[in-house]
């Protein structure tokens, strides 16, 4: 993600100094499970849960400092509507509190090795500076800290201290420290009540042995800066959903919605829909699956918070086609949410940063018109995040999403036996199918480790099967 | 754990700093010193750090060495560290239901910042509530039930083959029933499958070996649940199978001595079939079976020798600890008449031309009702997104206002695997949003537009229209739309065969949905209790759905969903127990009457009855819970006329001593403690 | 080791740590330095008065998207408040201490 | 422990559900945003298990106002939040009868992040409470002037 509020460098990937274990100064802390789950977005947690419960034991890795994902940072998800964190805290503290879960927050895999089909993954622990076994979440350190950095949780549009817990919700609840843009001034030590910050802690190797992987490494949006003729780069009043999102949310950076580049409350609202979807001038032919349910949500929240509004969705297919979404779109367009067929082409600006939309309605035989909102919101689409194939040996399709190669019949299975795929990692998709997906991974998976252990299975009865 | 019957309640308090975020505000230490003069508390400390392991050690040694019995905690938010401090309890050797929680910083020192006196105040206060309610706590046990290691999965397409097969190979028996003679289901129908192209009977057939040769799996076809009781862990289930009427050693010669027929369903009626058949060549099972509905009971000559077939249904009782529904869809029907159908004879659905072009041979001509097919006019939506008001409703009433998610893709699927197999046809596709959503489906429409099928956009609320045109035009249909991607033009199209691109109905499985108490969503398919939170999951505990028959899905996503719900029942059987929180409706058999108002209210299937029950050798009338089926939500203690039932560890007592100890004032507090 | 020793003993590992980390922390420095300048003029603006976004960019010489973000880091961290609304436009006010 | 603010603020109960009101709660402390500290929460399940005389009673004690922090259609609990409902309606023409104020009683749906709505409700019961007065003043103003119903 680029910085956008301010000159502020974001952390970038560290090199962090390995070199004492690699020589076997210290042995490895060793952890040995039933399964190995990559991610600790929604996913990743279901997946955890999905196993844990089985009775198998799990351990999680995820490389931010808190679990929870993309989702968390939502608003209300459709089609219900039910607030977000309602949905993922419960999960997120589940994760956390399981007996066979072992939570391992601000953790990379950085190597794999298989040996006689069990899996053995080298995972850095990095430093957080702080003693986690004594942080209680407090916050005082953030209040200390100094300085205001672009916080990536609020899209950079809101801020952050160089020491903080990650987010309100964050599990778990311990502060870390972002040692590239602090100054080290020591104010936060002297105001941590435990004394749990240490600038000196190192990072460590950890491995974990484990007969199945499954990856929820999730998934990127589109930036919002992708497509030059959107004019976001100059145009801070042309935003991405996300941000809508945080916008919306009750944590959000302004608490209410403004539009970002002066503060207004925008009074006329456009969707510009397939910002970054099916659109082959920026290599990405599909259909991101989300967009049209997430800005019908969007609108209809709008409605609620800004109820004078005027709100636009600018599309070119309305793609409602989960449990309940062609219902709720009808319920969007009685209340009053205007749908245009569209194609928007270009977004320049007024003199009052407002964006004017040049439009090509296809239901009016493709008359083109500028069309002038106070605040543009592109519905971008999803990418591919995070390649696994340097260290995972799994291989990818075109579209940059993890193969699943029999993807009727086992629609979990990489193509590398014992590593399996949940939710977006392996394609675009919403949440509800995300938590489906993360269930059918785990079941793969499940009937894998199954298939490792010494057979238990009951005999077959002696009943005539087809009488 | 302690025998605590008769014993003097013994309280510690525990108060905690929270580094500063408690103590900055509230005076924690007066706080402490307070509560200590209250009765029955014999520790009150404070600790910097209540969840570090040096404040969980005071807890534990003052419950193993101090005789404390009772624990309450002043500290964050119960939700962080209630788990925690419950391990600490049974670590200890307490009850950790006898430990109770009090919030006082995110709900005391974090918003009355301002006035340290009066949060200190509130703190007291709130924590001498905490404390009436640990004078009345009980030790509480978890309910523990036995769990059938066994799961019935009704219904043998892609969904149920798929969750029999993941639940088998994690351990566990399965017992999968499929209420027609084969199996493979809906998915057996289809030609091949997007986004791969595969062949969809292979990889129908590839599923079946998996699951004939499991040996976790028994198979019964022909057969029906007929009767269910019981609960999570512990369902019984009565099944009817009926007879096959055939073997493999007479089944050839009975077929083809069999002289009836009846249109065959397998191709939506584009051809006939004998009553005594196989639905397709390559079947499962081989044997043939007879359809009983259509046999008129006449006997049929084999070799000059003629028999009657017999059905005689057998039941069977099982005993399983979850049941996965997976009885799948039907294709939506058109009314006669609707876009031409049934009255039109060029007019067909989308899943029977499937059929007609797996019944044609390779390089033949594309031929329908007698006329070669040079253009063909494809409707999109049909018996899908429906207006409520618009749409002419069907029988019961209902118009199908969701969409049927696969129809789209499967559409396009046809119309380029016409244009590839009959490369000078001309294809019209008709649509409203075009909603190639799934990976890789994007490029069946791209595939379209390349293949010059021709797009038209009508509007949902004015669709297209069919007629027969008149005799001697050059074609026999007419459809007439409305296309929005040309100004609104009114465009009049020649074709020589109308396709409907039919949406995916929910089943008439009225009789299980009753027999299961589960329940249908507005849209009519099975309601899953939450789509996030409990997606393959229903309101009966241990009932879960797998596939279409609880939406539109495409196999991919019938294969998922049906791997999600294995992985539920796994989960829900494979410990051989299921394990409750004890927050559950308690009957007092004293106060009891029998009133059965408490039935009344309660929302939850077999969760509170009135039985005859044994009180000091009497039979009596009485409420009795049915720990598995409760949720706790107390509806019942309110209906009480006598007060005789209380949900265990949140009962009326408690938050009455609770509010005594809020409404009384400080000092008085402190006078009734001397 | 009392804790006037342990107050030097950390000053001393933090100065090694400052040395150790140089880069990040002028960096660091400079940014503070530049952020601490602008909350300030902020801050005086809406001292004693309250003002929205466009108000304050007319008097400070910085991009609109550039003061709302110092106001929203301020607003999170209890340094600002909002006070109403002044048409389309939220209000800001310093908080009393 | 004498101190002027015990005795001369009215008193606001607040029953919340764990799965609504009383994480809505939480989320208040976590934002540190003060409101008045008259309030005592006491969490719930779901407060369909509370009959009407059970709301009469908390008046008697004299606790000055109620807020019912249900989860609405947020609710796990099948048929609970509509019969929380309606207790709390039985409850209002025994308020009624007593001489109460029936303001004094609020239903609210409040969800784990209605930060925002939590304090609205707070800071409504608390200004209606400072204008209405105690409840104990109100019921014994009441049943000085008539005769009290059984």
């Amino acid at each position: 993600m680029q910085p956008e509020c301010s000159g502020i460098q974001h952390e970038k990937k560290i090199e962090y100094d390995t070199v004492a274990h690699k020589r076997g100064d210290t042995p490895l802390r060793k952890i040995q499970v039933d399964a190995l789950v990559v991610g600790g977005g929604i996913s990743g947690m279901q997946t955890a849960l999905d196993l844990a419960d089985q009775g198998y034991q799990v351990a999680l890795v995820e490389k931010e400092a808190s679990i929870g994902g993309k989702m968390i940072a939502l608003s209300k998800v459709f089609p219900t509507l039910d607030c977000c964190s309602c949905i993922t805290t419960p999960k997120m503290s589940a994760v956390a509190h399981h007996p066979n879960i072992q939570l391992l927050t601000y953790h990379e895999v950085q190597n794999l090795n298989k040996n006689d089909s069990v899996f053995s993954a080298e995972v850095l622990k990095k430093p957080r500076y702080i003693n986690e076994v004594d942080c209680t979440g407090c916050r005082q350190c953030e209040y200390a800290c100094p300085i205001n950095l672009p916080s990536a949780f609020d899209l950079d549009y809101g801020a952050i201290k160089a020491v903080r817990v990650p987010f309100s919700t964050a599990v778990p609840q311990y502060a870390v420290l972002d040692i590239e843009n602090c100054i080290l001034c020591g104010k936060c030590q002297k105001a941590c009540p435990v004394d749990c910050i240490d600038f000196t802690q190192q990072s460590e190797m950890i491995e974990i042995q484990a007969d199945a992987i499954i990856l929820a490494t999730g998934f990127e949006t589109t930036s919002r800066l992708a497509k030059k003729e959107y004019g976001a780069e100059k145009n801070h009043n042309v935003i991405n959903a996300m941000f809508m999102e945080r916008l919306l949310a009750p944590t959000g950076p302004y608490g209410r919605v403004i539009r970002p580049g002066d503060g207004k409350e925008p009074d006329s609202i456009a969707y510009v829909q397939c910002a970054g979807s099916r659109d082959a001038t920026l290599g990405v032919e599909y259909c991101s699956r989300v967009c049209c349910m997430y800005a019908i949500k969007q609108a209809m929240l709008l409605a609620g918070s800004l109820p004078l509004a005027d709100i636009t969705i600018y599309y070119m297919d309305i793609r409602t086609f989960g449990k309940g979404y062609e219902q709720f779109f009808q319920t969007a367009k009685a209340m009053g949410i205007q749908f245009v067929k569209g194609k928007v082409a270009s977004i320049k600006q007024d003199e009052n940063q407002n964006p004017v939309l040049r439009v090509e309605l296809i239901d009016e035989g493709s008359r083109v018109e500028e069309i002038t909102h106070d605040l543009a919101v592109l519905s971008v689409g999803m990418l591919p995040y995070y390649d696994p194939q340097a260290i995972f040996n799994v291989s990818l399709e075109d579209d940059g999403f993890i193969n699943i190669p029999q993807i009727n019949s086992y629609p979990s299975l990489t193509d590398r036996e014992g590593i399996f795929v949940a939710g977006t990692s392996g394609g675009p998709m919403d949440i509800v199918d995300s938590i489906i997906m993360s269930g059918s991974a785990a079941a793969e998976a499940a009937a894998y480790i199954e298939s490792h252990m010494i057979s238990t299975t009951p005999k077959k009865e002696s009943e005539d099967v087809y009488a | 754990m302690p025998n605590i019957e008769n014993e003097e309640i013994k309280i510690g308090v525990y108060t905690c700093y929270c580094g500063g975020n408690i103590n900055d505000v509230v005076n924690c230490d007066l706080v402490s010193e307070q509560l200590s003069k209250l009765p029955n508390v014999v520790v009150s400390r404070t600790n910097m750090a209540m969840c570090s392991d040096g404040g969980q050690s005071l807890i534990e040694e003052d419950i193993k060495e101090n005789g404390v019995n009772r624990v309450v905690i002043g500290a964050c938010a119960p939700s962080l560290h209630e788990q925690t401090f419950r391990g600490t309890a049974i670590r200890a050797g307490l009850n950790p239901y006898l430990y109770y929680h009090v919030g006082i910083r995110e709900q005391d020192s974090w918003v009355h910042r301002s006035d340290c006196e009066g949060a200190t105040q509130k703190a007291i206060r709130l924590m001498a509530s905490g404390l009436a309610k640990a004078r009345l706590l009980d030790p509480l046990e978890p309910i523990q039930l036995t769990a059938e290691k066994h799961a019935l999965v009704i219904g043998g397409g892609i969904a149920g083959l798929k969750s029999a097969y993941d639940i088998a190979r994690r351990g566990l028996r399965v017992t999968l029933i499929e209420k027609s003679p084969f199996l493979g289901g809906r998915a057996a129908q289809l030609d091949t499958l997007f986004p791969t192209n595969e062949n969809a009977q292979d990889t129908v057939h590839e599923l079946i070996n998996n699951v004939t040769s499991h040996p976790n799996i028994v198979i019964y076809t022909q057969a029906q649940a007929k009767d269910v009781n019981g609960y999570v862990g512990d369902y019984r289930v009565q099944i009817q199978q009926e007879s096959r009427g055939v073997d493999d050693t007479n089944g050839d010669k009975v077929i083809d001595a069999c002289q009836k027929t009846v249109p065959d369903d397998f191709n939506y009626g584009l051809t006939d079939r004998k009553v005594v058949y196989r639905a397709y060549p390559g079947c499962f099972p081989h044997t043939p079976a007879v359809d009983w509905e259509n046999y008129d009971g006449s006997p049929i000559s084999v070799n000059g020798k003629d028999i009657v077939l017999k059905n005689n249904p057998v039941s069977i009782p099982l005993h399983v600890g979850a049941i996965v529904v997976a009885t799948g869809f039907d294709p939506y029907q058109p009314r006669q008449g609707e876009f031409g159908f049934g009255e039109i004879p060029e007019v067909v659905t989308l899943p029977a031309l499937i059929r007609h072009l797996s019944l044609m041979e390779d390089g033949e001509e594309f031929i329908w009702n007698g006329h070669p097919v040079r253009d063909i006019a494809m409707v999109h939506c049909v018996g899908s997104r429906e207006i409520d008001g618009v749409h002419e409703p069907q029988e019961d009433g209902n118009v199908n206002d969701y969409c049927s998610r696969v129809c789209c893709t499967a559409n396009l699927h046809m119309a380029n695997t016409l244009k590839e197999r009959f490369p000078g046809l001309n294809i019209y596709d008709l649509y409203e949003d075009i909603r190639t959503y799934g990976r890789g489906h994007e490029n069946y429409y791209m595939e379209a537009l390349e293949q010059m099928v021709r797009f038209l956009r009508f509007h949902g609320d004015d669709r297209p229209t069919v007629k027969k045109a008149e005799s001697g035009d050059t074609h026999p249909v007419l459809v007439e739309i409305r296309d929005h991607l040309t100004k609104g033009e009114e465009l009049e199209i020649a074709v020589d065969l109308v396709v409907l691109a039919v949406g995916i109905m929910p089943r008439d499985i009225n009789d299980l949905v009753k027999m299961l108490k589960i329940s249908r969503g507005s849209d009519r398919f099975l309601a899953e209790t939450h789509p996030k939170l409990q997606p393959v999951e229903t309101a009966v505990p241990g009932v879960i759905l797998a596939g279409t028959a609880q939406g539109p899905m495409s196999v991919q996503e019938s294969s998922a969903a049906a791997s999600a719900a294995a992985a539920k029942v796994s989960a829900l059987l494979s410990k051989g127990q299921v394990e409750l929180e004890p927050f559950v409706a308690q009957v007092d058999l004293e106060k009891c009457t029998g009133t059965g108002e408490c039935v009344t209210v309660c929302h939850y299937e077999d969760a509170i009855t009135v039985q005859d029950v044994d009180v000091n050798g009497q039979t009596l009338k009485r409420a009795v819970v049915i720990p598995a089926n409760c949720t706790g939500c107390g509806c019942c203690v309110s209906a009480c006329p006598n007060q005789a039932v209380e949900v265990q560890g949140w009962t009326i007592p408690q938050y009455d001593a609770m509010l005594d100890a809020l409404a009384m004032d400080l000092d008085e507090m402190m006078e009734v403690a001397k | 080791m009392s804790e006037k020793e342990a107050g030097k003993g950390r000053a001393q590992s933090l100065k090694e740590l400052r040395a150790k980390h140089q880069i990040t922390v002028d960096r660091t420095q400079a940014l503070l330095k530049s952020q601490g300048k602008i909350e300030r003029e902020i801050l005086k603006l809406i001292k004693e008065e309250s003002m929205t976004v466009p108000t304050i960019a007319s008097q400070i010489d910085l991009p609109t998207h550039r003061i709302l973000w110092f106001l929203t880091a301020m607003k999170k961290y209890d340094q600002v408040q909002e006070d109403g609304m002044d048409g389309e436009y939220v209000l800001y006010r310093r908080k009393e201490e | 422990m004498e101190n002027s603010s015990d005795c001369n603020t009215p008193r606001i109960l607040i029953l919340a559900t764990t799965s609504g009101g009383y994480a809505g709660a939480d989320a208040v402390g976590q934002l540190h945003t003060d409101y008045p500290n008259n309030t005592y929460i006491l969490p719930v399940l779901c407060p369909s298990m509370f009959n009407e005389d059970f709301y009469f009673r908390i008046f008697k004690r004299g606790i000055d106002g109620v807020i019912v922090m249900y989860s609405g259609t947020d609710s796990p609990y099948k048929g609970g939040p509509e019969r929380a409902a309606e207790l709390i309606n039985k409850a209002y023409p025994i308020m009624k009868d007593q001489g109460i104020d029936t303001r004094r009683l609020k239903l609210t749906a409040i969800c784990t992040v209605c930060t925002k709505p939590f304090l609205k409700e707070v800071n409504q019961m608390n200004t209606l409470l400072h204008e209405i007065g105690f409840v104990k003043d109100e019921m014994a103003a009441f049943s000085g002037g008539e005769p009290v119903a059984a």
